[in-house]
């Protein structure tokens, strides 16, 4: 048993990067003052949020006026989804999406249907890549609102928003996409992509938890999510999270500098990863398009085995990963993106994501792929259902 | 969110294995969540002499399944049949509550199994 | 001019404690793993939250299962309310309310009446105080909610909340209390108190910002305010702010310890403060209560000033503090809350806010008085409508 | 949030006062705040010679008063009408958007005490 943990679940969320951290302290300490205030305390605090704004705004190719701070992807989710439907809902009252978006947009959707609006769910393809045209198809008359998100969080697979805000903006139709996953993995610019709503989440790229980001593009239509008292420009309201604010902006300035550094390490050492698994373990898969997906992501699926058990074992040997298994969830449902990629849910169940991050090394995989086939063999031996 | 007993059941399951020619077999599933247990054993004179399993499953399925092994292992059916997923639990102290349904799938498979035998008693 | 800055704004945002901090830190740094995750870095920051949360119930004399942790204040507010009003809707549509909320109710409240709610705002007494008889008028047949905040953030007055939801309980109306000012400063006890929600938020007793709590009565109808993952049992979706809930944990239990102490000491320098400032200065009113406020609260008017103005120059004196004034707030309209205790406009507009803290001495104090007098007199030889 | 500029003029606000026989006084009030500016102006030969002001309002309002009177000391009347609130706030380094109202105090006395005086002499 390895001392030192390996981290593989990056997706799940990232550690704070030293640099960003220091940029947090003093907000932490001596800086408290409310940025609402007049005196000087507060007006530090004001500025450290519109530097951090700056920071944003700059790394999508956006305006800074605007980006707007929020307690994390989900409340950008929520708010992007609720605010511009109901904003909305006097020109229509259908929506589109796709069958892999994360919880955080389905749930939102979910209740929006209860409340009386449609949803369109979007198949996607058996590689985890939505198809443009099935977008397309899915508009009527009365479809005021699309959202894909950019990248997908368990199979990794990046998703062809250009093409698909090309559509909407001919209809005249309000795109979002959830570039949680995406941010600091692949260049993103707001303005190329022609998108009005994007969502972002600081603790997916080495910033802290609990704040986020929503992009929106001047003129879009949308209610303000959390009312009260007149921050962010009255769109969103409550005490400002300035440490996080300004870690979230340090995270995002540091992740864009070093983006094609970052990826074209964490590419490698990924294809040796799926190469690795691909050649040593039997029964297996590989979830989501083989190219297509991001940098950090490889998610595959043995049969025979169950995933829980698989991240209990794993996790025996300082290895932390993550399953789209039934048994690691609450709800009992194996991950609906494996299922909507058109695995049967015993396939579903025996999955394993590994997300990788910049400490991880060359190293790190060869350890992996050491115990990996033991732990799955274990396993299988254990399984009713395994002949070998 | 699993005890210390859980996870060392899980990490050293108890009787793992299948036994050639079991007096009764079983397997059963876990609807909720797809999981299979199998289970094998061995009884002379109504007493389980010998008790083996193979699981596919999460961490509680598999050390449900090693714990109940062992609490009806040297028990006549009887016996046997009194142990219910509570106690099962219990010796494990206790579940995540997600997971409590993990422990039935232990309960019926005993029961799956002497069932079995007593089946295969009377067609002898 | 003092070198040091005199911080008399602790309604607007305490800094954190040493102790809180210091118990934040390993989950900014080593301890980063998502709560949701299987592993041992996931399964401790788990529990962490689950300690905190244990804190916050033992410190409400709450239930573990009842405290919920949100992005502070304001998300709070706005579930409590568009939460349950939409989840018991099929009860009825009116909701009773008071006039002097903060803007994090009232905003949710306007929204709610924009969809199809009623509103009744009961008038404050003079003193500040919502009169308990004035509720109950108020209650109609279709009355599901009643909101009153359980201390003012302006001038600190301390309401009825007991007897208020007595009533509530008598015609089985929902009670939320908001008790973001509340908390820290005089004792709660969510069962004495018979109420069905509370608010709380961490940045007003030492703890960091942009992290809070709602404590929902077992039982009570309320659907989800933020939806996504199943985070906080399915009822507030969003990966975890973990230090950011070990902080408020940390803090609300050592706020609680000391609340005796704490509150004692800082009625001392309260009482002085009011004594000294309406004892040397002409034309001035303590708004709210003199003796049914928090301990740390003292609000004047001041004729003949304006509030901003006030500030600057108390901040150039090195003293933070706040004012209703109308200047210093985006929306130019005077504090409302002292509209509604009956102030004139004009004298609403020279308002000043000291809420004290536990730094605070009787110099800080004696500070005060000495360069308050000056700095009225000044901006009064300025007003045109002054005649010394 | 405020310039240095308009801090300096906030802190050290020049013509603070009032002129005893003004030649045109005019006192204006900002509807959107409540705030007050009255402004007194000694003319000579067309020429604006002194100018003081005492004002009850915010920083901004403060600010605004003390470098407008600084603005138009010394000029002639016309040039003086042509003084707007646009030019007042360059003159500070700008303002918040939401304290752009308050230079427009500024002006509004300026024109008011001019016009004021303007009827006196027609008067006279
Ligand atoms: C694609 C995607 N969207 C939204 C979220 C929600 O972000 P957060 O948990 O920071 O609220 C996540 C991560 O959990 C995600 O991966
Ligand atoms: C009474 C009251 N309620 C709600 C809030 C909102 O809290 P937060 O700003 O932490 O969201 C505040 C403070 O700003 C408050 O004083
Ligand atoms: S048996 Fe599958 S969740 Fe436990
Ligand atoms: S004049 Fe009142 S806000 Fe500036």
């Amino acid at each position: 048993m390895k001392e030192k943990i390996i981290y593989f679940d990056h997706a799940a969320t990232t550690p704070i990067k030293k640099e960003v951290l220091e940029e947090m302290i003093p907000y932490l300490t001596e800086q408290y003052g409310n940025p609402s205030t007049i005196y000087k305390l507060g007006r530090e605090a004001k500025k450290a949020i519109e530097l951090a704004r700056e920071r944003v705004a700059k790394a999508l190719n956006a305006d800074i006026e605007e980006i707007y701070f929020t307690s994390g992807g989900t409340e950008s989710d929520n708010w992007a989804l609720k605010g511009t439907a109901l904003a909305n809902r006097d020109k229509g009252r259908h929506i589109i999406t796709t069958t892999i978006e994360h919880h955080a947009v389905l749930n939102p959707l979910k209740y929006l249907e209860k409340i009386g609006f449609e949803v369109t769910y979007v198949p996607v393809e058996p590689n985890g890549i939505v198809d443009p045209n099935k977008i397309k198809e899915a508009i009527r008359e009365d479809t005021i609102l699309i959202s894909v998100m950019l990248a997908n969080n368990e199979i990794g697979t990046i998703q062809p928003i250009k093409e698909i805000a090309k559509i909407a903006k001919e209809r005249e139709i309000i795109i979002h996409t959830d570039a949680v996953q995406a941010v600091g993995q692949i260049p993103i610019n707001v303005k190329d992509l022609g998108i009005d709503l994007l969502s972002l989440s600081a603790h997916k790229f080495y910033g802290p938890k609990g704040v986020g980001a929503l992009y929106i593009r001047k003129g879009t239509r949308i209610h303000p999510f959390l009312q009260g008292g007149a921050q962010e420009r009255n769109k969103r309201a409550g005490t400002e999270n300035v440490a996080g604010i300004v870690g979230l902006g340090k995270a995002i300035e540091i992740a864009n500098k070093n983006l094609n550094e970052y990826a074209s390490k964490l590419q490698k050492l990924r294809d040796k990863l799926i190469d690795g698994v691909l050649s040593k373990i039997d029964y297996v898969r590989l979830n989501g398009d083989r190219y297509q997906r991001l940098p950090n992501n490889a998610n595959f699926s043995f049969e025979f085995v169950e995933g829980e058990s698989l991240l209990l074992l794993l996790d025996t040997k300082g290895i932390a990963a993550s399953s789209g298994s039934a048994c690691t969830s609450g709800s009992l449902e194996p991950s609906h993106v494996l299922l909507a990629i058109g695995l049967e849910p015993e396939v579903a169940h025996g999955s394993l994501r590994i997300t990788l991050g910049e400490d991880n090394t060359e190293e790190d995989i060869d350890y992996l792929l050491e115990v990996l086939p033991e732990i799955v063999s274990k396993l299988r031996e254990m399984s009713p259902l395994y002949e070998s | 969110m699993y005890s210390e007993k859980v996870l060392e059941h899980f990490m050293n399951p108890r009787n793992v294995g299948e036994i050639e020619n079991a007096d009764g077999v079983a397997q059963v599933g876990n609807p909720k969540c797809g999981d299979v247990m199998k289970m094998y054993l061995k009884i002379e004179n109504g007493v389980i002499v010998d008790v083996k399993f193979k699981t596919l499953g999460c961490g509680a399925a598999i050390a449900t399944s090693s714990i109940a092994t062992e609490m009806i292992k040297g028990k006549t059916i009887e016996e046997a049949l009194k142990i219910t997923n509570k106690a099962v639990t219990e010796a494990l102290d206790g579940l995540p509550p997600n997971k409590l349904h993990c422990s039935v799938l232990a309960e019926e498979a005993i029961k799956a199994a002497i069932e079995d035998y007593l089946n295969k008693q009377k067609n002898k």
